[in-house]
Formats: structure tokens, sequence, C-alpha cells
């Protein structure tokens, strides 16, 4: 018994460490209790993608509190349990690992990265523990990976990027060119976006692949100007996307063409600047802007505000928020915390936490739900968050879904 | 350039009993300890990384240490070791023992292919050329996607019951998979002894020494390093093995070359050219790893500057450092 | 050519050109077996190219050499010992991190086995009984448990002698054996090698000719990379040439 | 298993011009190769080091640029004080740092600037924070102008010039002063110098300034082209890497050449395998080096 506490304490010191580390938030250590639901939250502090990665601890943060302080499941608290990941599967894997065996997590949430994702996914199904992953992947939906006990709250490639092909192809034009990431993310992007222009009988001028990690681009943009597309379709993610975009604007590509992406990341916009996006239209799981039009948004939006010093939630931020609850939600109405139990009260959840309606579909356990089509802003007026336009909303629906049997599921 | 403190120190102290012993019991000693080493360390999982990039650095350590080659392209035998194994597990169905024995192969086969290009060249071009096939390797393997899985990683390299001589054992159990793991670096530590303490392991020693006077003494230099090469790739695969199953799947990251420059930082930091030296470097590497980086995320500043310190201070690494003070 | 039991090595218009500077030209010299030939010649004269191209070094640019009536033309270096040629390098060239036992023990285990990664080395006595033997025949019996870098400059070189002995060659090359050395070691080093000439062939090269002129059976004398003259040290005392090029100038 | 690397439409548009302006392009991206090669490579040839964080230097630049531009300075000063900042860092590293390795075999400096690269990054982000900043390309560099074959971002051309005017500079450098000489004969043969009784240690710590400031202004030139990120100098060291060695390690003329040659390579490869770009630059340098072990024009035996 005291060797299981001094473990635990020194764990718990451990997590609070790290919220020290990226203040302002902090963990409340006096009232830490034996019983508490721990909830492991693998993201990649560290690296490139940590200001992201903050953020996606801060939602989470808000969905514990919101927890506890609605009483938790029966008294019981949770706790939330946070590990860099590195952006690397194999550390990932190693603190999945770690958290299933050593802190005896109740559930696992997290992950930026589809290979981290996978990973994660991995290690928790082979372990019977459920994870609810909030990145994006259309692999993690198919039979081979998937697991009863795998949830993919976040949106896949294949509902991102129909929800803006079927956007763009009827209002831009047929003649499309892709300038894709070469890598999972990026070819699932392009499928979906093939996959919806098929109704539109769009004709792809070109398909091509850059290298992830690409730092210049300036090699591939007079050949797309040269095929002289309606749309070009820039399929990366991060720091691909913000250089190709910076890129492509210096080559005054934005005058010739439309450009679309199938997701536009507000931190990245933040990061890259207003002149490199301006105008490049893409998809989202969520942007702070909706609250004016969804109640749940508002209130989610206001809670963070009033825990973060005024911030808005970024987009991997709430899916973070979104991820956390369902699970302890679901725990709560199982009245449990055993898998075998929470699994159906999850599948059952039809929930609208901060985006509208969502649901988790049964074969693969993807939650169906809208995708927000943004548009960036030439220059935020006042507010320096105010960097999207919405204009337009694909709305929840599983016909927007690459079908079960597709996948590989039974029906 | 020489490291071959702990022989000379042996070769000194002939006389010296307790060290002679320890010396000569040195598998048998590691043996005992990686019994009790479990309870050393925050968690399992931490302690079974710790041994197979233990054993990653001792393979390093056989070209580098032993042989005075700066490879930066390990982690192309590390990966060969990782992905053979997760590929015949996950694609052909083959036993974990099967994995982890053509794992080995696979490690040395890499090392024969790049070695037969690289063996060529020596000091910093060596290290240059390892470095441009590797990444030409990482790139071929993060092409072949259907074998691979690409970036994605190969997932589903499972293993979770494996029965030895009639005992069945439940491989996904921390303790069992530390115990398994722990075998067979006994088994390389075994191995690895036999190779330095033969009449290969002597040219070895002298092709480091002086590769003129090997040559003119009637040694094919290039062979004893495409061989010695080969024997790293071997002991770099079968760690590479271990961790597809130790972590059930494969990472595209094994692959790349931030792996090889770890491994060189291991090596350096327990000591080079030391029978233990990789071990330790391992173990202090990732456990300051483990404990910094729950206290910060700034941890690699702090990889960074024990990095320094030790090419600066420290250039025998902690056991290169412990065998030199022994010495005096 | 005809096989003379007599003719240990032969070089046959060998010649060497680096780049556009021709270092040595069109040299055809019968080495004989049981005897001491020095190389002698002025800086620059080619000595050392020459005995590189002996010792397998590097190939020739042109010409053939034979030893033991067959041809060794561009034979790898480390072929060279396991034919019974073994040498010792200009600077000195030991194992400087092994004792001076180890040193020749390596040396001696070339002609058996290098792959071996199994047997323990110290299971190979009679290795180790070599290299006693050679360290008593070299004068290095009581130095044998010394780090080789840590011996005096004449027992290095004595060390490496020892190490070039431990293949068993026919003949043994030496390039400059006394190079450095005080005159005590100097002199033990001439009577080392009249020693070692009562069983095997022994090639050198001299930089200082006095050194060698009351030991060696036959000179070579080379000039501007040609032969310039070739015969014993009587004749190439009286030999005009060699007196105006080289004993005419001051000997240093 | 192998994606054909060629989708079927995609030759569409192959035209004289595209080829020309593909040309261009891979020169434009060349000189900034150019820029760390050239330190990279005079760094070794003199002092022996393979400094692995000649990328950070370049990470550097970017953000000492990007730190003066916030405070108001004007982008065409920050062109002669980023170099002289980061090169002044580059002296405090090798004074500190590397001067006591020299003499301890060439892994050691190696090893050493791979910890440093390390500390350096972090201690950016912990300054900048993790993520990037966007950096504008300067009013006056704005837009693209017609090259004959198509337009191209005046930036872009800008970049190539000031590759051009540091070269010259560079050249004019060795040819001209004494110290260029010694730099010169220094390259050839460390010991010649050493021999003529210069102050070595003294030369060795200009021309390691000198290599880092070249590198950090080349971090301040990629600036607007990909913003700034501490993670910056970790892809452009491995090219330039390649770039050195194929050029032969400690040559000045092959590092040029080379950086301009791996800039066309990746631009012609882009234009048939673009998703191979990057492994085109490693290939080609495990083939240069199985031709010709030293590069180019690399000292053969330097490094045995």
């Amino acid at each position: 018994m005291t060797d299981r506490m001094t473990i635990s304490r020194r764990r718990l010191l451990g997590t609070a460490g790290v919220a020290v580390a990226m203040s302002p938030f902090s963990i409340n250590i006096a009232r830490a209790q034996e019983a508490k639901i721990k909830i492991g939250f693998p993201v990649p502090l560290t690296g490139p993608y940590g200001t992201e990665a903050e953020d996606q601890v801060r939602a989470a943060q808000v969905a514990i509190a919101e927890f506890n302080e609605a009483g938790g499941l029966n008294g019981r608290l949770a706790e939330l349990l946070v590990r860099d990941d590195k952006l690397n599967p194999g550390e990932a894997a190693t603190r999945a690992i770690e958290l299933i065996e050593n802190d005896k997590i109740n559930f696992m949430v997290g992950s930026l990265s589809a290979a981290v994702q996978l990973a994660v996914n991995n290690v928790t199904k082979q372990r019977k523990v459920i994870f609810n992953s909030i990145s994006q992947s259309d692999t993690i939906n198919e039979v081979a990976d998937f697991s009863p006990y795998t949830f993919h709250e976040a949106l896949n490639p294949h509902m991102t990027a129909g929800a803006v092909g079927r956007y763009a192809f009827s209002k831009f034009g047929k003649k499309v060119v892709f300038l894709t990431a070469d890598y999972a993310y990026g070819t699932e992007m392009v499928t979906g976006f093939r996959e919806a222009g098929k109704a539109f009988n769009i004709e792809v001028l070109g398909d091509i692949r850059h290298p992830i990690g690409a730092t210049d681009f300036s090699t591939l943009l007079p050949r797309i100007q040269a095929m002289k597309p309606d749309i070009l379709c820039i399929s990366n993610f991060g720091r691909d996307q913000q250089i190709a975009l910076k890129q492509a604007t210096d080559f005054g590509m934005k005058k010739q063409m439309k450009i679309i992406a199938p997701i536009l990341l507000y931190t990245g916009r933040l990061a890259a600047g207003e002149a490199a996006f301006e105008g490049v239209i893409g998809g989202t799981s969520y942007y702070w802007g909706i609250e004016n039009k969804i109640a749940s948004a508002k209130a989610f939006n206001d809670r963070f505000r009033k825990m973060f010093g005024g911030k808005v939630p970024s987009d991997y931020g709430s899916l973070a928020y979104g991820g956390v609850k369902t699970l302890l939600m679901g725990a709560k109405n199982a009245g449990s915390v055993d898998p075998e139990k929470v699994i159906p009260a999850v599948e059952a959840l039809k929930y609208d936490y901060y985006k509208g309606p969502q649901f988790y579909r049964k074969c693969d356990h993807q939650s169906v739900q809208s995708v927000f089509i943004i548009e960036s802003k030439a220059a935020p007026k006042d507010n320096p968050a105010d960097v999207f336009n919405i204009i337009a909303t694909d709305e929840p629906a599983e016909a927007n879904l690459r079908s079960c049997e597709a996948l590989g599921h039974k029906a | 350039m020489t490291y071959t403190v702990e022989k000379a120190a042996m070769t000194r102290l002939p006389k010296d009993g307790l060290m002679d012993m320890a010396y000569r019991h040195r598998v048998l000693l590691s043996a005992v300890f990686l019994l009790v080493f479990p309870l050393l360390v925050p968690f399992k999982a931490l302690a079974v990384n710790i041994l197979i990039y233990g054993l990653y650095a001792l393979g390093f350590n056989l070209l580098f240490g032993y042989l005075g080659l700066l490879s930066f392209g390990h982690s192309a035998l590390f990966g060969a070791g990782s992905y053979a194994c997760g590929i015949l597990l996950v694609h052909y169905g083959m036993p974990w023992w099967a994995g982890l024995l053509l794992g080995t192969v696979a490690g040395g086969a890499m090392a024969g292919i790049i070695g037969m290009f690289a063996i060529r060249t020596s000091g910093i071009y060596f290290a240059m050329v390892t470095l441009a096939l590797s990444q030409c390797v990482y790139y071929i393997f993060y092409q072949a996607t259907g074998l691979t899985g690409g970036e994605n990683g190969l997932r589903g390299v499972n293993v979770s019951d494996i029965s030895i001589f009639g005992l069945h054992l439940y491989f996904v159990d921390p303790v069992t998979r530390y115990y398994v793991v722990a075998a067979c670096v006994i088994l390389a530590l075994f191995f690895l002894s036999r190779i330095l303490a033969s009449p290969f392991g002597a040219v070895i020693e002298a092709t480091r020494e002086n590769e003129a006077r090997a040559r003119a003494s009637g040694y094919d230099v290039r062979r004893v390093r495409l061989v010695t090469f080969i024997l790293s790739g071997g002991f770099c695969g079968l760690a590479g093995a271990l961790q597809a199953i130790h972590l059930s799947i494969v990472p595209i990251e094994t692959m790349h070359y931030e792996t090889s420059g770890l491994v060189v930082m291991m090596a350096l930091l327990g000591g080079m050219g030391t029978f233990f030296g990789p071990f330790i470097g391992a173990a202090v590497f990732l456990l300051l790893e483990n404990v910094v980086s729950l206290w910060t995320v700034h941890w690699q500043l702090f990889v960074g500057a024990v990095f320094v310190l030790c090419v600066l201070f420290f250039p025998r690494g902690i056991w290169g450092s412990v065998l030199h003070w022994v010495k005096k | 050519m005809t096989v003379d039991a007599d003719i240990i090595l032969r070089t046959e218009s060998v010649g060497k050109r680096f780049g556009g500077f021709t270092a040595l030209r069109d040299i055809t010299v019968d080495f004989r077996r049981g005897a001491i030939t020095s190389i002698i010649g002025p800086n620059g004269a080619g000595k050392s190219t020459y005995f590189n191209l002996l010792s397998g070094a590097f190939p020739p640019s042109s010409g053939r050499v034979f030893f033991e009536g067959s041809d060794v033309t561009g034979t790898p270096q480390h072929r060279f010992a396991h034919m019974g040629i073994a040498k010792s390098f200009q600077i000195t060239n030991v194992f400087p991190q092994l004792t001076t036992h180890e040193n020749i023990r390596v040396a001696a285990q070339a002609l058996q086995t290098c792959f071996d990664m199994w047997r323990p080395r110290a299971a190979m006595k009679q290795l180790s009984e070599v290299a006693d033997d050679l360290l008593v025949l070299v004068g290095l019996d009581d130095r044998r448990d010394r780090i080789a870098g840590t011996l005096a400059h004449g027992e290095q070189r004595a060390l490496e002698i020892g190490m070039a002995l431990a293949s068993r060659p026919r003949l043994l090359l030496l390039d400059e054996p006394t190079a450095g050395m005080s005159p005590e070691e100097t002199r033990i080093m001439m009577d080392l090698i009249v020693k070692l000439a009562s069983e095997r062939t022994v090639i050198l090269v001299e930089h200082k000719m006095k050194l060698v002129m009351g030991i060696s059976d036959r000179l070579l004398v080379l000039h501007h990379g040609e032969l310039l003259a070739e015969g014993t040290p009587d004749e190439i005392r009286s030999n005009e040439l060699v007196k105006r090029v080289y004993l005419g100038k001051r000997e240093h | 298993m192998w994606r054909a690397p060629l989708q079927g439409n995609s030759m569409a548009g192959l035209s004289l011009e595209l080829i020309g302006l593909q040309l261009f392009a891979g020169l434009a991206l060349g000189s900034v190769y150019v820029l760390l090669a050239i330190g990279l490579s005079l760094i070794f040839g003199m002092l022996t080091v393979v400094n692995f964080a000649h990328g950070a230097f370049f990470m550097l630049g970017a953000y000492v640029g990007l730190w003066l531009l916030s405070i108001g300075v004007n982008f065409w000063i920050c062109l002669v004080a980023v170099p002289l900042i980061v090169g002044g860092f580059g002296l405090a590293v090798e004074r500190v740092l590397i001067r006591p390795l020299y003499g301890r075999g060439i892994d050691y400096p190696l090893l050493l600037t791979f910890g440093l690269s390390y500390i350096i990054i972090e201690l950016v982000r912990i300054v900048f924070g993790k993520s990037g900043y966007p950096v504008d390309t300067p009013a006056l560099l704005q837009g693209a102008v017609d090259i004959g074959v198509g337009y191209f971002p005046l930036y872009r051309l800008f970049v190539m010039a000031v590759t051009g005017v540091i070269l010259i500079g560079l050249w004019l450098f060795l040819e001209r002063t004494s110290y260029g000489l010694i730099i010169r004969a220094g390259a050839r043969d460390p010991q010649i110098v050493r021999v003529l009784g210069v102050n070595i240690a003294r030369v060795w710590l200009m021309v390691f300034g000198l290599g880092c400031g070249i590198a950090g202004l080349g971090g301040l030139l990629a600036a607007p082209l990909q913003g700034v990120i501490p993670e910056m100098g970790g892809p452009i060291l491995a090219e330039a890497f390649v770039v050195t060695v194929v050029g032969g390690m400690g040559s000045l003329l092959g590092a040029v050449l080379a950086g301009l040659l791996v800039g066309v390579v990746v631009s012609i490869t882009s234009l048939f395998a673009p998703e191979m770009a990057k492994v085109a630059i490693f290939a080609l340098m495990a083939v240069v080096l199985l031709i010709r072990p030293q590069g180019f024009f690399g000292r053969a035996g330097l490094m045995s």
C-alpha cells in the first residue's frame, strides 16, 4: 500500500511538473485521491507542434474541471496524466505502455499525428484500454487497426476533404491540381477530394507529391502555374502548409487560381501570418467563431476563456475537450469505468458538447459531426484571434463517411 | 583514437584477483545485475527500452569503440532488424523467435549491403557515406507503404503468448516482457564477450590501433571492417527486432538519422570501447530524459548540455572514467 | 622467364608515376636469396617508392614484380605476409595500446586465423610461445607486458622487426631500420640484422651509406628515380658514376 | 507496393520555358545551399571540424533578424547586423567550446557541435516560443519579375544576388588579403601554416566566426521564404552536408558548384518525381562518394 502511494505521488508530481512548466494551468494536488479516474494524455509537448499540444492540454483540463465540478462519477473525480509523446510513435507507445502498466490509467485520450495515434491505439487495444484519438486519420477507422476500444473524436481526411471538395468544386471550377505531402495524411486527403470530385466531374491536371518536411516549393510551383488549373488543392500539414501557402503567394498564384486546403489550422494561420493564408479556403473541425450560432460552442469558449486568461481554444485543442468529455460522460452514464460497460454507453451518446450535434458510428466509432468551411481573412480588425470567416457548414451525416463495408467492417 | 581503457586496465593488472575475476565473469555479473535492474527503474517499459537501446549501443560500440569507425547510419541497421521482425510477424505470421532471429540476420545483411559501399572510405567520409546510405534506406522503407506502413508505421507486431521449451509465458505482462528481453540481451553479451576474447577480437583491436601495421601483418583490413560492421549490424538488428515486439509497432522514425545520432550519444556518454559502457550510457540517457521530461518540456536543453559537458570533460564517458580511475 | 631458385625477388622494368611526376623509371633487378641487399641513394632518389613497390604498398605504373618466380604485381598488400614477405616501416609502426607480447602475438596470428570469433585466444598457446621466442630474439623479453606505446624508440623498432618476423618470412624488407636511433641503438640494430640474415633474405633501404657498406652483400644505388649502379660494396665504392653523384657529395 | 512515381497526366505542360524556369529555380535554391556549405567547408578545411551546429547558426540568424525587425530595425541594416551578431556568437563558441578539443581527434568537435545544436534550438524555443513566426518579404522586393522564361519572385533573385556578392567578397578576401592567403594555404595543408609561424589560433577563430556569420545571413535570407521556426536548421543542414561532401570537404569552389548542382538536381527531380526530391539528394551523394570518395575537389585521404 505504501509502495503504491509513493509511486502515485511521484507520478503526480511529475504530472504537476509538466503542468507547471506549461503554466498557467495547475493540477489540484490537494484533492488527489486514490480512486481518481485517470486519463492518460500523450501529446507532442516538445517540437514544432508544442503550441498546439499545449492547447490540447488546456481544453482537456476544461473537460476534467467540468466533470469534477459536476460531482464526478458518484463523487469519484477525474485527473489528467499528461505525457510528452515527442511526436514520435515509438516514444508514444512507450509512454502509453507506462501509463497503462504503471499509472493504471482508465482511459487514454490524445495524439496529434496519424502515426502516433496508430501507435497508441495498437498499445491500448492489445491491453483493452479505451482510447479516444483526437487527430486525423482514415486508417484508424479501417478494420485492421480498429478495435472496440478505439474511438475517433477527430474528423478523418475523407470527411474533411469531402466537405471542402464539395464546396470548392461547385464554386471555383473543375480543373484541379493537387499538391500533396507524400504520407498517409496527404494521400488520404487526396483520395477524399477525388472521391468528392467524381460527382462534379473534376479534371485532375496534376497530382504532385512533395516530401514531408519540405522547406522549398519553388521547384514545384512554376510547373503548377504552367498547368493553369482553376483550383490548387494543397494537402499538407503544419509548417509544410505554411511554407507552401507563403511561397505560392510569393509566386503570385492566388491571382491565377483558387487555393484550397483540407484543413486550415488556427495556430498555423497565426504562425504564418495573414498574407500567406489570405483568401485560402479550407475545412476545420472547430473554429471559436461558430459561437455566434452554436450555443454549446459559446459555453465551451467562455469556460476556456475564463480558465486561461481570455484565450480561445484552437481546432485541435477543442478535439481534446470533446475526446475527454465523451469518455467521462460515457463512464458517468455507465456508472462505472469498466471498459465493457463504458463502450456501449459512449456508443449510445448523442452529444452536443462544443460544436453542434455529434455521435459515434457503431461500426468504426468515428464521430459523425459537422465540418466547417472557412476562409482566411485579409486582416483581423480588432481581435487578433478573428482570423477566419465561416462560409459554410457541412452538416453531420453518415453518408459523408466511408461505408462500414468499405472499411472492412461487417455491416 | 583509443578507448581501450578497459583492456589496458586488465593487461596492467593481471594479478589483481577481484578485477580479473570480475572481468572474466562479466557476462555472469551482468546477468545477476539485470535480474534486479527493474527494481531500480521507474517503470518496466523504460527498463526494457534501456536494455534495447543498450544492446543497440553495444552493436554501435563494436564498430566505433573497438574498431574505431564512426558510423552515422546505424539507424538503418537497427531499423532493418525492427522492420524484418515486424514484417515477418505481421505479413507472414511467423513466430516471435523467428522474427528475432531473422531480425538479427537482417541487421547483419543491411550492414553487409551498406558496408560494401561504405567500407572503401574511412574517417569522416565513412560517417558521411553511412549517413547518406541510411537516408536512402529510410526513404525506401518510407515509400514501401505496402510492407512497412510508410509514415504511419507498421502496426500489429503483437506478441502475446510465447512458449519456450514448454514454458508458457504471457508476453504482454510487463515483468515477463522484461525478462524475455533481458535473456536475449544476456545472450548477446555472451556472444560479444566471446568475440572480443577471440582471435578476431584481437584483429579488431589491432586494426583500430594501426591499420597499416595490421595490413602489413597480413590482415585484410577491408574485410575485417566489413565483417565487424556486419557483426555490429547483427547486434543492432536484434535490438531492433526486440523493440518491434516490445512496442508492438515499428515507427518509421526507427530508421531516421536521429536514431543514429541517439546511439552515438549513448555510446559516448557511457564510454566508447568499454564492455558495459553502452548499457550505462543508454540507462543514464533514458533515465535522465525520463526524469527531466517530466519536470520540464525543455528537456532537450538538458540533453544537449550533458552531451557538451561529456565531450569537454569526460571524453572517456561514465564507465570509461570509472575504469580509468580504478586503473590509477 | 626461367625460374631461378637463387633469385627470390625480381623487378622487371618497373616504374612509378604520381600524376605527372615520374618517381621511378624502368628498374630491372634480381635479388639473390640469402643475401643482404641494401638500396641506397640520396634524398629523393626514389628509394622509398621502390621499397613500397617491393612490399606491395602500391602497384607499379609499369613493369612487373616476381616473387620466387611468380608474378605478384598488384597483389593486395595483406597477401604479402602470407606469401612470405614481411616489412618494417620507416616510421615506427606498432599497436601502441597493446602489450609488447600481444603485438607480436597478433602479428603471428595472421598466418593462422583472422575471422575465428568463437575460440578464446588464450587457447591458442603456440602463438603465445612464438611471440615469447621472438621477444627473446629481438631482445625484448624483459619488456613482455609493457604497453608498446611506452617503449623507447629503439625498442619499438626492435618490436616492429619482431612483428615482421612473426609471419616467418623468407624475405624481410626493412625501411631505414636505424632512422632516428642513437649510435648505441644503431649498433644493436645492425647486429640484429646480421643475425636475422643468417636465416632469411634481407632487403633494406638505407640513407646512411657508410652504415650498410660493411654488412651488405650487394648494393643498389638509385638516383633521380633510375638505377645508377648495382654490385658488391667494393664494386660500388669504385664506381665512377656513384662517386660523382653520391660519394662526391658530403654525406649527412 | 511501390507507388508509380508518375501520374499519367503529370507530364502535361512540359515546355522549354518551364524547363528553363525550373533550372533557374534550382539555381536559386542552390544559392541558399551555397551560403551554408561554404561556411561548413571553410571550417572543415581549416579546422577539420565538422560543424553539426551549422544549422542552428542558420536558424539563429533568422531569429536574430526576426528580433531586429520586431524592434524596428530596417531589413537592409539587418543584412549587415545579423551576420555580425551570429558571427560574434560563433567566435565565442570556437573560443570557449571548440578550442579545447583541437588535437583530440576529429570526432570530438563533431559530437560537441551536435550537442550544441540541441542547446541552441532549445534556448531559442525558451526565448521565442515553440511555434514559428511569419517574416514578410521586404516591401521593395515583393512581387515577381519576368526573367525571359517566365515570372520569378523578385526576392529569390535578390537572394541569388546576395549570394553572388558574398562569394565575390569572399573571393576578394581570400585572394587579396594576407589573412586570405593564410586561409587558402591552411585549407590546402594545415601543416604549412603552422610551419610558417602564423598565429593559427587566431585564424581558426576567425574562420569559424566567418562561417557562422555567413550561415546566419543565410538564415536571415531564408526567413521571408519559409518563416522562422526553431527546427528550421535541421533539413538545410542535412542538405548542406551533402553539398559539402559532394563538392569535397574543405573546397570552396566545390561547395559552390555542388550547391548549385544539388539545387538543380532537386528542381529537375521535382519535375519528374517530386516525392523523390529528398532521396535524390542523398542518392547523388552516395553515387559521388562511391565514384570519387573525396568529392569533386576534395583532397584524397584527407580524413583517413
